[in-house]
């Protein structure tokens, strides 16, 4: 077992780039993958808590993946998930403080939103699948490029719900002022209304031929260039 | 977490968790110490910025918490507001309740001697957007102003006739109702230890702090 | 009586009001994506009830003897250390960490315990059993207990923590169990490609997150019913 | 002693102890409450990421695991874990990643159109979704539409409709089952190929005889006559005889060509990659001339008179 193990680690896997690439888009956490729901429906009511949320991720994202590649060496396969989930736990609760410190209201208005990232999987499942076997450079490319597609994600929802719900973007009034606020965005059923749709633009995007030609072609190219 | 079948020692298995777990614990401490401070004051803030506003003449600085026995038998917390000069100006009680959507969590401003109501805030509340939570606007706060608290307050769907007499807000006459019955409770809970404390901080002064108002 | 009526508030607003899934969001990817057949769904509610309301329990112990501010533990130490009386040692800094490792600790032994001793209960939701280390509600029961731990003057004792735990429990089950029967008829429907599969899910999920608004208020009124009850 | 330093030590020893009577506590349970199970269960659970997503159709990674130990699922079925943890998991088994026996999608109709009865001119949208909604476009409610979905689904141009029948090209199929899920009556499955060729029930009509012969020309009237010669492999699924392919041995040639040959209506077909006789019987076959588009229209050749 230990041994497979090993070998696991030092199997090349993708490059910096590529997993960098690759959390972008197509692997995109939210719209790809399905994974870290719960901060993506409930802070995305507006952009403020969505950018608030996605940063502190990156922050314990990144900082996971460090510290996870850095001790790959040292970690037992049946106590993997148990040291992941300490790690993260401790980062989230160092994002949290740092959080309540500097920016004390985004804190009370995001709440147990916070430490609910403990359980994001998409943080455990970076763990498990780049960081714990490949290099701290590449655990940071992948870091930062999913962190990335989950800011984008959040950032996508709360412009609609927010714009749809209150009329303004990061607070700023960008609709005018007759526009008759849709409260419904705001609240959960918005959230859920708002992804499903998202979720069925991507798809429909994507499936399409042309741009999936496009995207193959893309592909190909950097699979080429490497 | 140990799936492991080995009869050998679990704890030998688990160093690297043990290690780890005392590194985080040492690293969430130093965090702590370090931040504890300022988070603290961000706590504090938020009551004491919007002191002056809920009781004229308060300067935060110099204002202090304490705690009362209340009318239930457990203990209250609220501020004591203090103006220039040492003075006090009134009191601040933090109160919750049972709104329409979830508990709403309020600021109340009194005058030194508790008779009058001199603002009121909403801290937290989940009411209905558009309807119930315009409980947080100013036109509807302004209404708890100069209302008096030697009877319970009173929603009224019309323009008020009486003292007492808050109007609702139309369409949320549910989320009105319940910062009214949030103000009751609180003010007949605390209203008369608070009075007594009035009486023995200043019993010379009283005319005075009165004729502030 | 006023306890009374606060678990019972508790207990509707936890299950109904701001039902764990529809209103908080948490426990998503399960109701996503164990919401395919109704008895596996059912299973998966009761698994996530008997977890949450194992683990709140246990960790409402810790939150009030070692975690909140002013907890017996770190006073004592403090004391024993000579330290100064008017300052307070305050560990809840490793609440969050505490709680996970509580949470997957219990998760393991629950398993292995009913995996010996209830073989049937395992065969029904053992299987579940692993996936709820990750679910959000179990984290979620516990923050919301430390939340109403942090006032000294007001802090919530076991029964109101279990209640709340069982609330959302079951308020899970509810969700998940609805979806799941939707679910059930909604594949013999023919829904546009892009929306098939979370995206229909979603939007179902959107529509019961309107249904169960209609049981804003209910609070209100049990509250007003109960109190003119009970004097 | 300053706070900050006890604080220090107070949160590293709570940590640390609970830690430490955590992992004795569930050794002691593990020891205790040990259920003897499949040693390989473990193993596989340990090689799966943990995630417990879901991706893969089971509840989670243990189910998942269980599935494997006891030869349900195919290793290759963690999305999370990737071709890494496949690798694994058919290492743990002992078995090959399943690349040796993969999936290729079967159109279980395989009459052309001018074997099929009572066809009906349908001019409605070319699909074969909206044709499935309007009844009477041809006799048999259950065979191949031959509108094209599956070919519109194709993202490897594996599929031809020929002849108003749904072909499959083996050379270029992968079994990504966009096709199956595409059709609208779920007439092409996966079939795991366990030989180049395999032998597949072309038809899907569950009617009686007399319905059958009334509508098509070649489909199956369930006589039960390919279960007579190899009652272990084949057994009768309502009015259709279905393979077990988990028994299905292609090197058994002889007792699948004794289906093959029992079968009055020849509904047992190989199908896959053409056989080297085959290729031998087309050999003088000249090849049709390759089409090239030249973008003209018929009004280009159009003598104008007028």
């Amino acid at each position: 077992m230990s041994e497979k193990t090993t070998s696991s680690v030092d199997r090349a896997g993708p490059t910096a780039l590529e997993r960098f690439i690759n959390g972008v888009l197509p692997e995109n956490p939210i719209y790809r993958q399905l994974l870290g729901m719960c901060p993506t429906l409930a802070v995305t009511n507006a952009m403020k808590p969505a950018v608030t949320m996605a940063a502190a991720t990156a922050f314990v994202l990144i900082c996971s993946n460090i510290m996870v590649s850095l001790i790959r060496g040292l970690l037992k396969p049946h106590l993997r998930i148990l040291v992941f989930t300490l790690t993260i736990a401790t980062f989230v609760t160092i994002a949290d403080r740092l959080l309540a410190a500097y920016v004390y209201d985004m804190s009370k208005q995001l709440g147990p939103y916070v430490p609910l990232i403990i359980v994001n999987c998409v943080i455990i499942s970076r763990a498990e699948i780049c960081a714990s076997k490949q290099t701290p450079g590449v655990a940071i490319a992948d870091g930062i490029g999913m962190s990335l597609g989950f800011g984008i994600g959040l950032a996508s929802i709360a412009t609609v719900r927010e714009l749809l719900g209150s009329g303004t973007w990061f607070g700023l009034h960008v609709l005018p002022a007759t526009w008759p606020n849709w409260g419904i965005m705001v609240l959960p059923p918005g959230a859920f209304l708002t992804l499903g749709l998202l979720l069925a633009i991507v798809e429909w995007g994507t499936r399409r031929r042309a741009a999936s030609a496009i995207w193959r072609t893309v592909r190909m190219l950097w699979s080429w260039r490497h | 977490m140990q799936e492991d079948r080995n009869r050998g020692s679990y704890i030998g298995q688990a160093w690297l968790v043990i290690l780890l777990a005392a590194l985080y614990g040492v690293a969430l401490a130093g965090v702590q110490s370090t931040l504890s401070g300022k988070i603290e004051q961000n706590k504090k803030a938020e009551t004491y910025e919007v002191m002056p506003d809920l009781v004229p003449g308060a300067q935060p600085g110099l204002s202090e918490e304490l705690t009362v026995m209340g009318k239930d038998g457990q203990e209250a917390r609220l501020y004591r507001a203090v103006g220039a000069g040492g003075r006090q100006v009134g009191w601040l009680l933090p109160a919750g309740g049972q709104g329409f959507g979830d508990r709403i969590e309020i600021l109340i401003g009194v005058d030194t001697q508790v008779s009058t109501i001199t603002g009121l805030y909403v801290l937290e509340q989940k009411e209905t957007p558009g309807l119930g939570d315009y409980i947080t606007t100013d036109a509807f706060r302004q209404r708890f102003r100069n209302a008096p608290t030697d009877r319970p307050l009173v929603v009224v769907k019309t323009d008020p006739s009486q003292e007492n007499e808050i109007r609702a807000l139309s369409g949320a006459t549910i989320s009105s109702e319940s910062v009214a019955a949030i103000v009751n409770r609180a003010l007949a809970n605390c209203g008369a230890p608070l009075r007594e404390l009035a009486a023995q901080a200043r019993p010379g002064r009283q005319g005075r702090v009165e004729s502030t108002q | 009586m006023e306890t009374l009526i606060g678990v019972v508030l508790i207990f509707i607003s936890a299950a109904l009001i701001n039902n764990f899934v529809l209103h908080y969001f948490v426990g998503i990817c399960p109701f996503l994506g164990v919401s395919r057949r109704v008895d596996t769904a059912f299973g998966m509610g009761c698994a996530v009830t008997f977890v949450i309301s194992i683990s709140t329990m246990l960790n409402w112990a810790f939150t009030s003897f070692i975690l909140r501010p002013g907890a017996p533990l770190p006073a004592w130490v403090w004391r024993t250390a000579g330290g100064n009386p008017q300052t307070q040692l305050d560990l809840s800094v490793l609440s969050y960490i505490i709680y996970i490792f509580i949470i997957a600790s219990s998760v393991q032994f629950v398993e292995m315990y009913v995996r010996k001793f209830f073989p049937p209960l395992y065969k029904s939701f053992g299987v579940f059993l692993p996936l709820i280390t990750t679910n959000c509600a179990i984290l979620f029961a516990s923050l919301e207990v430390f939340k109403h731990m942090q006032d000294p003057t007001n802090l919530w004792g076991l029964p109101q923590a279990l209640t709340l735990a069982l609330g959302g429990g079951i308020g899970f089950t509810l969700a998940i169990s609805l979806m799941a029967g939707i679910r059930e008829e909604l594949d013999l429907c023919d829904v546009p490609r892009p929306l098939q599969g979370a995206g229909i899910a979603l939007i179902i999920a959107g529509i019961m997150a309107m249904a169960f608004m209609g049981f804003t208020g209910v609070d209100k009124g049990v509250e007003t019913a109960l109190t003119s009850l009970l004097r | 002693m300053s706070l900050a330093l006890v604080a220090l030590a107070l949160a590293a020893s709570v940590l640390a102890i609970l830690a430490v009577a955590m992992g004795y506590v569930l050794g002691w349970a593990n020891r205790k409450f040990h259920v003897a199970v499949d040693p390989r269960v473990e193993l596989l659970q340990a090689a799966l990421p943990g995630a417990n997503c879901g991706g893969c159709g089971y509840v989670g990674c243990s189910e998942y695991a269980a599935a494997l130990a006891e030869g349900k699922a195919t290793v290759g079925l963690c999305a999370p874990g990737g071709g890494g943890c496949a690798q694994h998991l058919a290492d743990i088994l002992g078995i090959e990643v399943q690349e040796s026996c993969p999936y290729r999608a079967v159109v279980h109709c395989s009459a052309h159109a001018y074997q099929r009865l009572q066809r009906a001119q349908y001019e409605g949208e070319p699909t074969c979704v909206s044709a499935n909604l309007v009844g009477g476009v041809q006799g048999c409610t259950y065979g191949c539409l031959g509108l094209g979905d599956c070919f519109r689904a194709c993202q490897y141009d594996a599929i031809q409709i020929v002849d108003g029948l749904s072909t499959i090209d083996y050379d270029k199929c992968v079994g990504c089952g966009a096709c199956s899920r595409t059709c609208p009556r779920n007439i092409i499955t996966l079939v795991p190929f366990k030989a180049e060729r395999m032998m597949v029930v072309a038809c899907s009509n569950q009617d009686t005889a007399a319905d059958v012969r009334a509508v098509c020309e070649v489909g199956c009237i369930g006589c039960q006559a390919c279960v007579r010669v190899a009652p272990e492999l084949i057994s009768m699924d309502g009015a259709l005889p279905a393979i077990n392919y988990d028994l299905y041995n292609p090197e058994e040639a002889e007792s699948l060509k004794s289906v093959l040959e029992k079968c009055p209506r020849k509904r047992y077909v190989f199908v896959g990659k053409p056989s080297p006789e085959d290729l031998a019987a087309v050999e003088h076959e000249e090849l049709p001339e390759a089409v090239t588009a030249d973008f003209k229209t018929t009004v280009d050749d159009t003598e104008w008179r007028g």
